[in-house]
């Protein structure tokens, strides 16, 4: 049964140096919140997951917590780079960043094998592409019925992955809605999880499009409400666009960045 | 113009796989001018979104509530793309060569210390590999159309004809490249692009003096009708909705 | 787009003698009625596939119409045996039945499979049983990452999949919810699509936990009010739990069966 | 007795994964009396259902309709059964042997041919296989209950130790059957079932006379206690409420 708790306590608890971190949200329900906090307990030598590095994981690599990351699309969406990836890719700063490079559809499947118990996914992808020469974890395999040539990839199964939802109920349910992403795959193949949510309520009553990931497929659950801000949680907030254009120039120059992580360290702005 | 002219590929009820940025224009322009039943399709899990803003994103709240269905990432990319039920995709590129293969990962340098680290692949490999065919828009410059790109992120022609079925890749690769310039397709021989049409007031110097290779330019050479009254009160339409 | 139609009109355009055709629903939205017009229709040599077979396909395999099932789970549920599976099995009666054995993890990743454009399916599954000796469809595979051995199932692509759903809208779209079973899979992985509904309607309102499957992959959508009895359609109808248990001595007695039979050709009972 | 005895081998808390018939009275008798928390998982993708009256089938309307969550039937044997997420897979079988493996695919002839053609695997192949352990609910006999199945459908221990171990299966196994007789287990040592209790008024000899095998007994046999009045009453609200 998930723990309901604090942030600080959830992270504190979940989150350890070295571990293999997923923060999932494909646009929608981004746990910025939670990366704030593991900026703010200091961890290093992350190797950080997730499809889509986005703002939260400019931050998170930009304040040195990560050794690695492992993800196959990594930019401000709507508005161009991240620059604090791109220092740490392009001249090592503020250390050097080990990357493992896929696609979506390779990612979504990693996840998926993760999430039941596979030690690999199969698909139709990279083919024809320079990737599987620079990523180890692309391999070929062959079906044993009709002798075809498909790609394999290995499960992720993160130390612990982080998620943001609408609500969970005092059990420590959890539902969420709207646009979906690889949220419930990226808790399933996960050790241990962390959902932050907008309101923990009584009931949760049915919401169309919801769905509902059981209290004991969880491990900690807390309350941050705006806890996906810049991102957004459907039916509680709306996209904040300004933050991801304003993010482009503190993200630029090494010295602003340096104040933004000042703020967050310091606790007085997010 | 570049928009226009892209949305004006897409015929009615087309299904499309669509990126943020200038394909997802085209394709809502499209959807409001001469193909209302035009399907979109976006790779976070929105299936028939019917959006009455321009999207800010991928991921923005209204192609979800818009949507005929909602699925997960994981379903979006196995049980729609994968098996070849999306006519068209329509992605961007920062480095296209002569053959349309694409670069979104690095430029310069190597892949381990690139002069330029770009996002990487996004869901474009498979989405060049699985749709019918794939309509790219992209700025041209000497820049980003090139030779031979630095990195193949998404495998267009390879080096020339019978590299997509060699590799058993099920869609026809890029049929048509939308520039601010004009168009380029595919030689049907050589895989070669080719430049079909050029935009209203565009010469074809032009077009090659932003073109990294000696570009080819087709007998049948057309000049784009510009952009009518509706195209472009449609297109000012929904550029205003999403203020 | 789904042309909508009669259930003739649509059994008699999709489904022809010698196809591999999939009724699914499982326990819930049993297409029975479609499974009711095959027979009217005197479709032959079927290769028949379904994860439950229960009393339609009884019955299917009762009139003569299927060569071949393919399937995981054969029986009257909550009752007892399906006798005229057991007369074919057992007796050759009215035909010999050819098998397909899987279990139901194996079935459902087999239409996984198929709605996912790949050849097969990787699963934990048959490990130690003497399922893989008389199932040919079963295959080892080796994980090219970590030398695991696991079970490879192919995909399942029917030439025809019929399923029952809630509702319709007039574009045919189709809208299901309450336990979704393999439906959607079995639709995805055919290539063609039957859906019979409850009910036409302007507008499919959104209902927690309904899924839609897009007009654009239907074959063909047919107004069928109660078209899944004795089975049942959540919201519209209840289980015909004495249908189930009277099936029992019909289903014994070829001379009943063949009463029924009669009366189901004849159009005069369901 | 049968459903009683199997409902209080369930504890509070634990994920059982649960066929339909006398598991599924079991698992439900023992949710409305010691083990209020237990989580009930059904194959046709109810997760956590509370059904307040018996479900005819294990796709019961009430199943969904009581569920914390309801999930497809590829998700629920692919995210939920196969990763070991499920502490208990309650079974029913036709033939069990000595070595608490599940025949319900064929009796007599040979699989082509069969004296008796059963209902076949189910769900329970890979229940046997991912839950932590398996709990078998079935009534005794001779005949049914064999020194070797005629078809292994769901591995039990095989032909003794170290089998699923080398076989690779995570789960422990038939660790409990619960008959209308007793209750057998496996020993530790030669993973022959056992019996380790009777219920009250059963003799020993009466049990052993039931088995196709052999049956060693237990030195710490015990007698179980009758069915509580409470135990009695809750079975009594459920089998009505289902009328």
């Amino acid at each position: 049964m998930a723990l309901i708790g604090t942030l600080a306590e959830a992270v504190a608890e979940l989150v350890h140096d070295g571990d293999v971190v997923a923060l999932e949200g494909f646009t929608h329900l981004i746990p910025v919140a939670a990366g704030h906090e593991v900026i703010r307990q200091g961890r290093r030598d992350l190797t950080l997951v997730r499809m889509t590095p986005d703002i939260v994981y400019d931050q998170l690599i930009g304040a040195g917590c990560a050794r690695k990351l492992v993800f196959s699309w990594g930019g401000n969406p709507g508005v161009g780079s991240l620059h604090r990836f791109r220092d740490a890719v392009e001249n090592g700063w503020p250390a050097p960043l080990e990357l493992e490079e896929h696609s979506h559809a390779g990612m979504a499947n990693r996840y998926v094998a993760g999430a039941s118990g596979l030690p690999f996914a199969v698909l139709r992808g990279y083919t024809g592409t320079d990737l599987p020469g620079v990523t180890a974890t692309i391999k070929p395999i062959t079906c044993p019925f009709t002798g075809e040539r498909l790609t394999a990839v290995p499960a992720v199964n993160p130390d612990v992955s982080v998620v943001h939802a609408q609500r969970a109920d005092r059990a420590g349910n959890v539902q969420l809605w709207g646009l979906l992403g690889v949220q419930k795959e990226a808790v399933l193949a996960a050790k241990r999880s962390l959902v932050t949510v907008e309101e923990v309520v009584d009931e949760l009553a049915p919401v169309p499009g919801a769905i509902v990931l059981p209290s004991w497929a969880v491990t900690r659950v807390a309350e941050v409400p705006g806890g996906a801000h810049p991102s957004y949680a459907q039916g509680y907030s709306e996209r904040d666009n300004d933050y991801y254009a304003a993010w482009d120039a503190i993200s630029r120059d090494r010295d602003r960045f340096g104040e933004w992580l000042a703020g967050i360290t310091e606790g007085v702005t997010s | 113009m570049m928009s226009v002219a892209a949305s004006r590929a897409l015929v009615g009820g087309q299904r499309v796989f669509v990126g943020i940025g200038l394909p997802s224009t085209a394709a809502n322009l499209a959807r409001r001018t001469r193909a209302p039943d035009l399907v979109l399709i976006y790779e976070s899990g929105a299936l028939g979104s019917k959006p009455d803003r321009l999207p800010a994103s991928i991921g923005d709240g209204v192609l979800a509530e818009t949507a005929d269905a909602v699925v997960s990432v994981p379903e979006v990319f196995n049980y729609w793309l994968q098996p070849g039920r999306v006519d068209v995709g329509f992605l961007g590129a920062a480095q296209l060569d002569r053959f349309g293969n694409i670069n979104t990962t690095a430029i310069g340098g190597d892949y381990a210390n690139p002069v330029v680290r770009l996002p990487g692949a996004g869901g474009a490999p498979e989405i060049a590999a699985s749709c019918r065919e794939v309509f790219v828009v992209v700025r041209q410059s000497r820049r980003s159309f090139v030779d031979r790109v630095d990195f193949v992120t998404s495998f267009g022609h390879g080096r020339g004809p019978g590299e997509r079925e060699a590799l058993g890749l099920p869609g026809r690769g890029p049929t048509l490249v939308v520039t601010d310039l004009g168009e380029l397709r595919p030689d049907p021989v050589t895989r070669e692009l080719v430049l079909t049409a050029v935009h209203p007031g565009v010469e074809v110097e032009q077009v090659r003096a932003a073109t990294g290779w000696d570009l080819a330019v087709s007998p049948d050479l057309v000049v784009n009708p510009a952009p009518t009254h509706e195209e472009l009160a449609a297109l000012r339409a929904l550029k205003e909705a999403s203020r």
